[in-house]
């Protein structure tokens, strides 16, 4: 795959969990894939962001002569400041995750199963010294968005019957995005609740191990980004 | 959602009979009396409150327990008011009285999604009997449960129109944890400010815990 | 007993109390005979009194013409704001008075024991409906200062071999000063450190029910205000 | 006590070998690089480091690290600096990795008399692996204990002469929490200004929880 076609299929992922999104919500979205979804919120929207180092109304990435090291998002990125935003220590920040607070996150994944489990900070057999925030947002948003390509890199599925890497977290993810599909989860059944026109049911179930049902009111969506 | 603004009586109708209602204030001081006062007018009952004191005789909360309409009452100093004592010795009211700093901190975990936490406040005391008590490093501790509400009733000294909020002075006391571990937070502020206005490093309650906004 | 002479019992105890606060101390006071405590920290000591309901840095009462309803102590008295103060909401208080971040609190009592136990908030067989802040104090600040009457006002004893009220915290009181004498606490042991040259031991004994051993550098004080 | 000024030399005589010791900040935003800085000059040696981060390689921690100072790490994300892996894998360091939420709340709980608490966060995962589990109301929760420290550097923006405190934008993080949960906090301020310049209201960090001013 050429990186291009790779940055497409990551907006069309990130375009489509932006409509996941509702107005007025506060959200948190997480590195890779989601930090993309801030670039398709419908403009007639006030989504009020929040990173867990310490911020709520996360403005735009700023200009490259008005940086300011000492404010930064979670991925350590520059940000800027709206109007109502405020300052707080990492405790009250994470009270604001881990208390429900949060209406929304958008976040990646490394592996999904059908129960809704998430794995996104570990690999078997490798040493993996860092897990930050990704536990409490996950435990704590009142929806889990994941917003991740259907397969790795290597071609390998990612949406399975159990996660075989480290889990993040037990059956907390409400919708999952693909370039090919959405997901919904519910007392840990996976339902598929839309798929792209570009491909049959036959060949997602072929990419995706993980057991689902199928919602009667299937949408097929159209994402040209993700034709193959 | 930013917060929206309502009047007193309008607010109202966001509780329900049966809620429980958290209400900030030490003393007097803090206490969102207008708020409490459109409480008093509805013909809502069948409260827990959870609430430092329950006012004065016939003054803040003092009003709703004196028309009957407070089935419990959780705090830690309702001395303040000789009719909380009369109700409970008449079998009116149920009072469960905490120690101030575990009250505190049953807020804070009630808003932070902590379930429970060890204190060695009151351990060994009359008001740690019935609960689990456990010894870390040879010191006991009690087991206290978070604190959550389905409204709270928080007083405010200036909001911005997203719903930031700051205090005033010693009036701050409860209320910051309350509007965290509720359901539905009814802010009465003194005055609201455009958004953009209230120093960000100074806000002490973000938006997002902010529901409903009233003047005072 | 005369209302003066009560009065300069009272001032008594809070003028030895205050003996025992040490310069640059954060401090607590309770009410009761501690709100007198004030009165007398020498003057060439920086003392600096937090009160629970929110502020570090409190003044002395304002005049009557700049009270603030919303600028009170603990016990609900009008209290003034001196330069380099804060504010914050009460779980950041409790976190100062349970984490151990007071030097010291003077506080009242209804009965110690021998073992440094304190019983100061309620009476049995009385609907008492209110402890407030006085059990975290006692459990968290560093030096805990008892300042209190020898007796009742009935004239019965406080100072007992075990309380026989509800007690507040468990061997946690280090220092008690009456109008008699000066104990300390340590290890379960009560020791006598000073004595009111207006008594004898022996009368010191009598309405002390509480056993203590006597400190080999006893001081015999000057207490002209307790002299009866 | 007030705070007292010293200079961040002189301010490592208060640290002692083997001591446990919190830094603020996450990345770099928030570190107390010039107190960190002066650590790594002394020979000083053999310390816990409770830390979101150890820095990056040969920045902030990561010259402790590289000199061999740092026996054990305890934090959320080392995966800033890949040192901290190849130390990790060659047996010369100790790491206790956490959630930073429980990270965050192990450090308040230290500072604030609480000895241990419940979180839902890492239940069911590799994360809360010998820990006590335990359900309330039908959901699971770990067990996790306050983390504490015999000296905290920490960074603020100003400080008045008394040692209260104010940050600066997402610098804050980590720093209040662990001037609250050491025996002894050393702090690398831009400014001192003299008392009663911050206003009351706003001021993050309580003098009381402060012991050392290093201006940086």
């Amino acid at each position: 795959m050429s990186d291009m076609y790779t940055q497409e299929v990551r907006h069309s992922i990130a375009r489509r969990a932006a409509q996941e999104l509702r107005d007025g919500d506060i959200v948190n979205l997480g590195i890779g894939i989601p930090t993309l979804v801030n670039n398709y919120i419908p403009s007639d929207f006030n989504i009020h962001l929040h990173t867990e180092n310490g911020m709520l109304e996360v403005g735009p990435s700023p200009s490259p002569d008005s940086v300011d090291p000492n404010l930064i998002n979670a991925s350590r990125q520059p940000i800027s400041e709206l109007p109502g935003a405020s300052y707080f220590d990492s405790g009250m920040s994470f009270s604001i995750m881990r208390g429900g607070h949060l209406d929304a996150t958008v976040i990646g994944a490394l592996q999904v199963s059908q129960a809704g489990d998430l794995a996104s900070w570990a690999v078997p057999g490798r040493t993996v010294l860092g897990v930050g925030g990704a536990m409490d947002l996950v435990v704590g948003a009142k929806r889990v968005i994941v917003a991740t390509t259907h397969l790795t890199k290597d071609g390998n599925p990612k949406i399975l019957p159990s996660c075989t890497y480290p889990l993040t977290a037990k059956q907390e993810v409400d919708v999952l995005v693909t370039e090919h599909a959405v997901f919904h989860f519910s007392e840990g059944q996976m339902t598929l609740v839309e798929i792209g026109e570009h491909l049959t049911l036959e060949e997602l179930k072929a990419i995706t191990p993980a057991g689902f049902g199928v919602h009667p009111g299937l949408t097929v969506a159209k994402r040209k980004e993700a034709i193959h | 959602m930013p917060a929206i603004r309502k009047t007193a009586e309008e607010a109202m109708e966001y509780i329900r009979s049966g809620n429980t209602l958290m209400v900030g204030g030490f003393g007097l001081s803090g206490v969102p009396l207008k708020l409490v006062d459109a409480l008093v007018k509805t013909d809502l009952t069948d409260f827990t409150v959870i609430s430092n004191n329950i006012g004065t005789p016939g003054q803040g909360l003092g009003k709703l327990l004196n028309t009957g309409r407070i089935k419990k009452a959780v705090g830690t100093y309702f001395t303040t008011n000789p009719d909380v004592g009369t109700a409970y010795q008449q079998g009116k009211i149920e009072v469960e009285l905490l120690p101030q700093g575990t009250f505190c901190e049953a807020l804070r975990a009630g808003g932070s999604g902590i379930p429970a936490f060890y204190t060695p406040t009151a351990a060994g005391t009359e008001l740690a009997a019935g609960k689990e008590q456990r010894v870390f490093d040879g010191q006991s501790y009690v087991l206290e449960k978070a604190l959550k509400a389905d409204v709270s009733l928080i007083k405010a000294h200036k909001a911005d129109d997203l719903g930031n909020l700051v205090y005033y002075k010693t009036a701050r006391n409860f209320n910051p944890l309350m509007a965290m571990a509720s359901d539905l937070t009814i802010v009465e502020v003194d005055e609201i400010v455009p958004k953009g206005t209230l120093d960000p490093e100074a806000v002490i309650t973000p938006h997002l815990f902010v529901d409903i906004l009233v003047t005072g």
